[in-house]
């Protein structure tokens, strides 16, 4: 299991699901022949010296060749030309990237520690998932709420960092349908590695049915409200519902109405308590667990919004 | 004070003159005090590496092996901030560039040495303060301290970065030092174009210290007066720009990453023209492309940021310089090459050292040209592609150069000869492991694994486990290396003052040197490599 | 060393006097409101004190090229720095949302 | 930098050939250093520029809480005790250390007088809540632009790295008074009081650009 397997001998470069993922692994292959060939030149010629031109006896000689201009020269400028085919190439296929569609499907992307929000234009909000269309332009016109954190598509060869109080931009135009990583490539804290979301390619009948469906959230149960806030809010990616696991917070699972040990003495687990450690987290530290790791979800919430989160905790039996 | 009339058949050294720790703590000789950071430095090496060892063995599989997250970062961070402030910046300048500058050109001390020892000082008070900051809230940033997240944590980053100052300024004061040395000490008849190569990548190395290293301090000021102060220059906040603390960090830390391979490639073209025994070829193009790299890696500093919002204009400029800096770099590869046509080779461990380096340079170069292009770097920025491409250049490159460049200097330094079938057993782990720890960490990288993870997908489980293997191989050669070293100093042959039959300036005086390096001040007539 | 040039008492002086009269001028312009002009104008001014103080206070002007051209190329990577950075954030295209 | 004597030839180092050789290499090193400080300011004029081309409003509205007479004063200040930094070396140059070492303390104290004037105009500025960055009242000072701490923040910034090189120049500057009062220098050397004022002058021109840019552009 150590040595790759011929499955994963395609996965040196991940699947490419758009066009420009395309050009990317044509300039890239380009690079990976033209370098293997420069490394042979390199590497090949220095063996090929140090093996032909090893000593033979203590007195030889070696021949005076302090320098040659027209050598030099050309091994100065067939360099700078190869250089300046990579770098033109390279800034074309920037640029393709870098070009917005003009009438695409955006979407707006909210980093924070440590998830991706989503919003579309109709208010659907998820949390971690991005669902669009197969064939179609899509515009993500990208923040932050805290720090820096970067949207990485494997797939689409596509990434951007968000940056807290400006916008970016990025396009993608997927031909392909499946499912495909987002990670997070700016370091941004202790779960850095675990924000990753997934960049699911449908086609568009399913994708208007999808939108449809998310956007009947109102109208749902408070306590499936809260489910699909806890989810939305990445809440679960640190918390867990289904057993009492320890991940980056405590568990939650089957919490309410137990007594727990905080950094501000024992405390009952009860409607006060989890508003105030969703609002203002470092109140009462669950003993083991350090302060400042969660982020205050003050303004970021309504009252029924809360409500309908404590609802959900409540029922975790 | 009367060392300077000992015959070199004396066995009266720099060594063992003065005796006591004292008279190495206050002791003004270049020598002592390259010796004094080379104790040092290692000793950081080993703190480093050992945090190299965890995070290679964090990732040995999926999921949380032996560090918790927050700890994985912490590990992450140190292991980066030492390895970069406390041991490959510092280390060849302050180590070989203190012991042999001033011998290959002649002259009795460095321009400055009070000023050289105070160097030694404030180092080491820059690394107290960078090591007391792990007894208390460990930083989690990263080496690079990005803002907001450096603003934010609740670590001690005021801390860790006035390491960084205090150490940027022990850099600033050795560099200023040795331009000085460079320009006013050269032995009679010893003009600029007869300075060995080394002394010249010590000097472009010495300029890039000096003028880069200032604005590092001011944006790590900044960055604790942020903190402490909240002045917002970087806090998007108060409509600061996080973007801008990435020019002025990558301003300094772009060329410290010439900073780290210069002096690599001096001790290189030294090895090189040692062991096949022959001129150096092109002596004045490689001089050259050394001030050339030096000048041109000032301006290439966006090439780190093509996906952090910098904009399309800006990053086509960066992406074109930094074609350009390809240029000399290529020309230096060459001009090894045609150095060793028609040599005598030998294949003493320095020699080793110096092929393995151009074998991994090579690779780290094109892969450097790789990340140079745009439209690709989107894709690996930020991967382990970019992981693995600067430890080819920094570690491949650097340290295999700086481990070269002890091997060859050991005699000469301490007057012991190492035993060299056990040093190329050490060059053989460090090779091997070494491609085996990295090459993998290409393709990881191509794969899409991200930098900085603590835990990754399923896919990437096979390739990292090589990899944290290579990383024992590279340990154990490390370990092997510092056995040869000890027995070499307590049981090593007695070194002649020319072992290797070396033609540069350092070879002609006694093993280990004199107090005063010379007997009699050296008037220079041929050039370094008159073989 | 006694070959050094030693700048005569009366220059000094004349130095002193032209920096104060400069720095008089500074505050001139400002009361006179030049508006877009103000910054290069008060800029440019500090620029000539400036260069008053390096040749003459500092000795720059009697002193060897070496010098000189050290402190030049100070200023030179410090308008590489500005320039670079400038170029960056000036040309970024201001996305905006749309929600 | 050097051991040497009171009176007649300096002796050198014994790796130098000669004093002068010694004196060249020293002024280099020197000026490398101010090139260094040069750069360490001037990544703050870069941050200051940058910004002030962002929000020039907000950087005329900052500008207009400050009072341009204190920075003119201290302006001038600055100035004189450039030139009596200047005649301390030309006395010394001239043999004459008694005059050098009053033209020494004549800058210590113009140096005092230029702090006293920014303590007075920090806490001026403290008393009207008007603090760095996110640390500015803005219940008492109101401001039109909502980032106003940022050119605050580099006010305090700029002016506070200013004023600590003004403390360490006057230290030095204090070191050399009394060696000068002991008779260390003459015509031969004087390499210490060069150095001390080359650092002096530099502390006097990061001012002379602080001046007009904090206080007059707007």
């Amino acid at each position: 299991m150590f040595w790759l397997s011929p499955a994963h001998a395609q996965t040196f470069m991940p699947t490419a699901a758009s066009d420009i993922a395309g050009d990317v692994d044509n300039l890239y292959s380009f690079l990976l022949i033209s370098s293997f060939i420069s490394c042979v030149i390199l590497i090949g010629g220095m063996i090929y010296f140090v093996y032909k031109y090893r000593r033979k006896s203590p007195n030889d000689k070696t021949p005076r060749i302090t320098h040659n201009n027209f050598l030099e020269f050309l091994w100065s400028f067939i360099p700078l030309v190869i250089f300046m085919v990579i770098f033109a190439w390279g800034w074309k296929v920037y640029h393709d990237m870098r070009s917005m569609p003009e009438n695409g499907l955006e979407i707006h992307v909210t980093g924070k520690q440590w998830a991706w929000e989503i919003q579309y234009k109709s208010g659907v909000t998820t949390s971690n998932e991005v669902v669009v269309p197969i064939d179609t332009d899509v515009k993500l016109i990208m923040t932050s709420r805290d720090v820096l954190h970067s949207f990485y598509v494997p797939s689409f060869r596509i990434k951007q960092d968000v940056i807290p109080g400006r916008y970016t931009t990025l396009w993608f135009n997927s031909n392909k349908l499946g499912e495909f990583h987002i990670f997070c490539t700016e370091y941004c804290g202790t779960s850095h590695s675990g924000m990753i979301g997934k960049l699911r390619v449908v086609t568009r009948e399913d994708y208007d049915k999808w939108l449809e469906q998310e956007s009947k959230f109102s109208t749902l149960p408070i306590a499936e409200r809260g489910a699909k806030l806890f989810q939305n809010k990445a809440c679960a990616s640190c918390h867990s519902v289904v057993d009492s696991s320890v991940r980056v917070g405590p568990a939650l699972y089957q919490k309410f109405g137990k007594q727990q040990i905080t950094s501000a003495g024992e405390v009952t687990v009860d409607e006060e308590y989890l508003r105030e450690s969703i609002l203002n987290p470092n109140a009462k530290i669950v003993k083991g667990f350090n302060p400042n790791i969660m982020p205050s979800f003050q303004g970021q919430l309504n009252e029924a919004e809360l409500l309908a989160i404590i609802e959900y905790i409540k029922g975790l039996k | 004070m009367g060392t300077a009339a000992h015959g070199s058949n004396s066995n009266v050294n720099y060594l063992n003159e003065f005796k006591g720790i004292k008279s190495w703590l206050l002791s003004l000789d270049h020598k002592r005090i390259g010796l004094m950071y080379m104790i040092s430095i290692l000793t950081f090496f080993f703190v480093g590496g050992i945090m190299a060892l965890l995070i290679r063995y964090e990732l040995f599989a999926p999921g949380k092996q032996l560090l918790s997250p927050d700890q994985y970062n912490q590990v992450m961070t140190y292991h980066g901030a030492m390895m970069v402030f406390m041991v490959i910046v510092p280390g060849i300048p302050a180590i070989l560039g203190n012991f042999f500058l001033p011998l290959q050109i002649g002259a009795a001390d460095v321009a400055f040495p009070k000023l050289n020892l105070a160097s030694w000082y404030v180092f080491m008070f820059g690394a107290a303060i960078a090591i007391s900051t792990f007894f208390s809230t460990k930083v989690d940033t990263g080496w690079t301290f990005y803002t907001p997240y450096s603003i934010k944590t609740g670590t001690a980053v005021v801390a860790m970065v006035l390491a960084a100052f205090v150490m940027g300024m022990s850099s600033i004061l050795t560099g200023l030092n040795f331009i000085v040395t460079v320009h006013k000490l050269r032995a009679p008849g010893m003009t600029m174009f007869k300075v060995p190569l080394f002394v010249w990548a010590i000097y472009s190395t010495a300029i890039l210290q000096v003028i880069a290293t200032p604005v590092l301090a001011i944006t790590l000021l900044l960055l604790a007066a942020e903190r402490l102060f909240g002045v917002g220059v970087f806090d998007p906040a108060l409509g600061g720009d996080p973007v801008l603390f990435q020019h002025f960090f990558w301003f300094y830390s772009h060329p410290a990453v010439y900073i780290m391979i210069l002096p690599a490639m001096g001790i290189v073209s030294e090895l090189i023209s040692a062991f096949s025994h022959k001129v150096i070829f092109g002596y004045k193009a490689i001089a050259y492309s050394s001030l050339g790299i030096a000048a041109v890696s000032f301006i290439v500093w966006g090439h780190h940021m093509f996906v952090s919002g910098q904009s399309e204009i800006a990053g086509v400029l960066f992406s074109f310089l930094t074609m350009l800096v390809g240029v000399p770099t290529a020309i230096k590869m060459f001009n090894w090459l045609a150095t060793l046509y028609r040599g005598s080779v030998t294949f003493y461990s320095p020699m080793l050292y110096a092929l393995g380096f151009l074998f991994l340079f090579a690779i780290g170069g094109v892969t450097g040209i790789m990340l140079a292009s745009m439209g690709v770097d989107v894709h690996f920025h930020d991967t382990y592609f970019v992981v693995a491409h600067f430890h080819y250049v920094m570690v491949g490159g650097t340290l295999m150069a700086l481990m070269g460049g002890f091997y060859y200097w050991f005699p000469k330094m301490f007057g012991k000869m190492v035993d060299d079938r056990l040093a190329r057993m050490t060059f053989v782990l460090i090779f091997i492991g070494f491609n085996v720890t990295f090459f993998p960490q290409f393709i990881l990288g191509a794969m899409g694994m991200p930098r900085r993870y603590f835990d990754y997908i399923a896919p990437y489980e096979s390739l990292n486990k090589i990899s944290t293997m290579g990383s024992w191989l590279i340990a154990s050669g490390f370990l092997l290396s510092l056995y040869a070293m000890i027995k070499a100093l307590k049981s090593g042959e007695k070194a002649p003052s020319n072992p290797w039959g070396a033609k540069t300036l350092e070879w002609q005086t006694s093993s280990p040197p004199p107090h005063f390096n010379f007997d009699k001040k050296p008037t220079v007539t041929g050039g370094p490599y008159d073989y | 060393m006694s070959q050094h040039h030693v700048i005569p008492f009366k220059t000094y002086m004349k130095v002193a006097a032209a920096l104060v009269a400069l720095t008089f001028l500074t505050v001139i312009c400002h009361e006179l409101h030049l508006g877009p002009l103000a910054g290069p104008v008060a800029f440019l001014i500090a620029a000539v004190k400036a260069a008053l103080v390096l040749l003459y206070f500092m000795h720059l002007k009697y002193d060897n090229m070496q010098n000189r051209v050290i402190f030049g190329s100070g200023l030179i990577f410090l308008l590489l720095l500005i320039g670079f950075s400038a170029l960056d954030i000036w040309t970024r295209v201001q996305s905006m949302s749309t929600l | 930098m050097t051991t040497n004597v009171s009176h007649g030839e300096h002796h050198h180092s014994h790796h130098f050939d000669s004093a002068e050789h010694e004196y060249s290499s020293d002024k280099e090193g020197l000026w490398l250093f101010m090139v260094t400080e040069i750069l360490m300011f001037g990544g703050l004029f870069v941050a200051y520029a940058i910004f002030h081309s962002i929000y020039p409003e907000m950087f005329s509205e900052g500008a207009s809480h400050l009072d341009w007479r204190m920075g003119f004063i201290n302006t001038l200040v600055l100035i004189t005790s450039s030139l009596t930094m200047a005649l301390g070396i030309f006395y010394n140059q001239q043999n004459q250390p008694k005059k050098a070492f009053w033209n020494l303390i004549a800058t210590i104290l113009l140096g005092c007088c230029f702090l006293v004037i920014k303590y007075l105009e920090y806490s001026g500025k403290f008393h009207h809540g008007i603090y760095p960055g996110r640390f500015l009242d803005m219940a008492v000072v109101n401001p039109v632009h909502q980032n106003l701490g940022l050119y605050f923040g580099l006010y305090f910034c700029m002016t506070g790295l200013h004023g600590i090189h003004v403390v360490i120049g006057m230290s030095l500057i204090g070191w050399v008074a009394v060696r000068t009062y002991k008779g260390h220098f003459n015509s031969h050397y004087y390499t210490p009081v060069e150095g001390v004022g080359i650092f002096w002058h530099i502390v006097d021109l990061i001012w002379i650009f602080l001046f007009p840019l904090l206080y007059l552009v707007g």
